[in-house]
């Protein structure tokens, strides 16, 4: 089977983003869905520390250490884009206002509960950030992720062990082996790469899948 | 392309149910959307709640809503004033209900709704009889009265110039209570004076992005507002 | 005696504004202590529908719809003025930001409660506007008032009869007759006006009232 | 005549006492008063809490304060980082406690304090170990928590530009988090690239006005912020 790597993980994540969407991507590997955003939709990139509008990183010495993304890394605006403090950014997130946020996971469960922040391991110095704010607050939290952890266990899960980030706020994860819809009946695959099979699918994730291709719906 | 800009108030207001709660932005005539009330007059829609600071000022803008009983609640800090006859009329003959909220809870209570807040501690009202059967805490040796968010199906505003992707700068104090209830409002719909081209205004300076805005109606002033 | 007419009552307040000083004036009488404060003292005038550094009122003519106070009169913006929504103005009065208010009042109590929003009359219309909000949050509460009613009722009160705006909140009255801090120990006459003696500004009161004139402040 | 501009971060910073609560503005370097930090550490003060979003980056601004063992408490949302390793130090040592804070809410609860609310209902952390120990409530159908305001003695801030009345304005992401903590603290110290005549800033575009500003320092970066 083909697994899929991050760049295509991230242009199929791109293909469901839909013109004039307001969206959030989170640190590391969902920021890479900015460069896949199909040429010609227009969708308006939001960063917590207080921007809308994000464009492409900018050419090497023409950074400003005045304008980063959520991961510290320098962007640019795109004309229409606008700035503001982080409580109305914050604002913007909690009530609802962005369409969509594509965010990282250690682990999704079948309810849609979500764990991306800690391991729990006591040694661990935690750290947040925005991941709860986004995860309760966009209208589509899309998770993005290895289906599979190094130790090949499945990060989809009947019930997380590691701290939750939010429960029941997942709507879609997208893995290097599959595209999952998280539904009332739980796990629900709607692609999977080529060559893969539901049954090799169904057990390395150790959970139920269900499939329906028909229930794509980007 | 994203363009939010519609021609008419018509169009932008078609969807408006009999029922709908709206916001309507001004502080007395500044800031309100006279020409936006004027469609909505025009459209129909009735049974509605209204959001304002006021509930009216002579015979134009909220006060012809009222005058054309197509209100059935208003929400609003100042109702009665020296030409809220439309309002004084309709409240006093009972077909009026009229819930009074301090002004400051009354624009923390829009922009809770737009910041995703449930619900907040304020130390205004208490102990007075605007506080009377709401839940009461003390905090750090400060009272404070429990209140909630007001959302709204429309937000009616008006700003001085938008771009088509809805963002918004307004003018001097006819800003007011629009920015916070552009995000309050599962739609919200401006009377600009202006559209100007995307780029063409700051990005320091906008005061409400267009994430907070669907529709953008540019809209010449017939007359002086009230 | 010499009553004060309202023009020396709107001084007098004037007189205890500090340079520096972020003042919100309330709607009426109050209003007309702006048209006193001392030339070349440098003080900031808010009004809560979004607006700090008010000026002068504007010429006939030059009016404009779009800046106004709260009373809702046409005004100017000062040099060094700014602009913002009114949750920000909220914020400002509610989080303790303004050195000062000055408010209207039917009542005030030896406790320093405010009475100024409605007469309790059940068929009046009632409207609240910002009072509540000004007299939980300005530093500083001073209330502007004739001493007596039309009727020739003290409008100092051992307890309001009126509906309150908030308890515990006027730090120092300005009537016709007299200045009067609100203190742990009630009302305290700091000044009086010519040929007033406190005998006869207590008969008229009908509420204790101590007298120290070392006691003014300003 | 009002004048807030003072000439060196030294008098701008001179009383800050020992133990006093101070807020830091910035998101990594992008904001942060680093000449201010700078200042602060020169003057002495100690056993201070901070509130930041993180916990310092490199070895200058924030992360000096920390190293020089100036800060006893921090608040904030992301402390570890590839390059916190003043923080990571002196926390796994147990000489720096940390207060973890969702970035909205501790953006919020920034603003709250300024904005005189006592507490609010947010659905961020509900049902997470960091709402562990917390009131929380179901308010029509959605889970909260209740979050209390952070109040400042300080609020040691970076704008681009201000005035003698100690209106700001910012550049780009660089805003974050300073005009909801300048609101929050009783005194707040600015660091600005360039001061102004009065009225050069535009007053629909000035975003913190001067009654939350007490003390503004002109300072030229010495070095990039880290």
């Amino acid at each position: 089977m083909n697994k899929f790597d991050r760049k295509q993980m991230a242009a199929r994540v791109a293909q469901d983003i839909p013109e004039g969407a307001y969206v959030n991507l989170g640190i590391g590997l969902p920021t890479l869905v900015a460069d896949y955003l199909p040429k010609g939709r227009e969708i308006i990139l939001h960063s917590e520390n207080g921007v809308l509008g994000i464009g492409p990183r900018p050419a090497k010495g023409e950074e400003d250490a005045d304008l980063i993304n959520a991961g510290k890394e320098p962007v640019t605006l795109l004309t229409g884009g606008a700035f503001f403090h982080h409580a109305d950014s914050f604002g913007m997130i909690r009530g609802r206002h962005l369409d969509f946020c594509v965010l990282g996971a250690f682990q999704v469960s079948a309810a849609g509960d979500l764990a991306n922040w800690h391991t729990g391991a006591p040694e661990a110095i935690p750290a947040v950030g925005g991941a709860m704010d986004l995860a309760v607050g966009a209208k589509q939290v899309l998770v993005m992720m290895e289906h599979l952890t190094r130790e090949g266990q499945s990060k989809l899960v009947e019930r997380c062990s590691y701290p939750l980030t939010a429960a029941r706020c997942v709507n879609r994860v997208y893995t290097d082996l599959a595209v999952i819809d998280v539904t009332p009946e739980g796990f629900c695959v709607i692609e999977m790469v080529e060559g893969l099979d539901l049954e090799t699918l169904q057990r390395l994730s150790g959970v139920p899948l269900k499939y329906q291709p028909a229930a794509r719906a980007a | 392309m994203i363009n939010k800009i519609f021609a008419t108030a018509q169009t932008a207001l078609a969807d408006v149910p009999d029922g709908a709660t709206v916001m309507i932005s001004g502080f007395g005539g500044a800031g309100m959307p006279s020409e936006l009330i004027d469609g909505l007059i025009a459209q129909g829609a009735t049974d509605l709640t209204v959001v304002n600071n006021n509930a009216g000022n002579g015979d134009s803008g909220l006060a012809a809503l009222i005058a054309a009983g197509r209100v059935r609640k208003i929400l609003c800090s100042f109702p009665r004033q020296v030409d809220s006859w439309h309002f004084d009329r309709l409240y006093r003959a009972g077909k009026l209900e009229l819930e009074l909220v301090p002004q400051g809870t009354l624009a923390e209570r829009i922009r809770a709704a737009g910041a995703g807040v449930g619900g907040f501690f304020t130390p205004t009202a208490f102990g007075t009889r605007l506080a009377e059967g709401k839940e009461t805490r003390n905090i750090d040796g400060r009272d404070y009265v429990l209140e909630y968010p007001i959302h709204a199906d429309y937000a009616l505003i008006k700003a001085d110039r938008a771009d088509r992707w809805g963002n918004l700068v307004y003018r001097k104090t006819a800003r007011n209570f629009a920015p916070v209830m552009a995000a309050a409002a599962r739609c919200t719909v401006v009377q600009v004076r202006e559209t100007v081209e995307l780029g063409a205004l700051d990005p320091e300076s906008i005061v409400t992005p267009g994430i907070f805005v669907q529709r953008v109606v540019r809209l010449t002033p017939m007359r002086k507002a009230a």
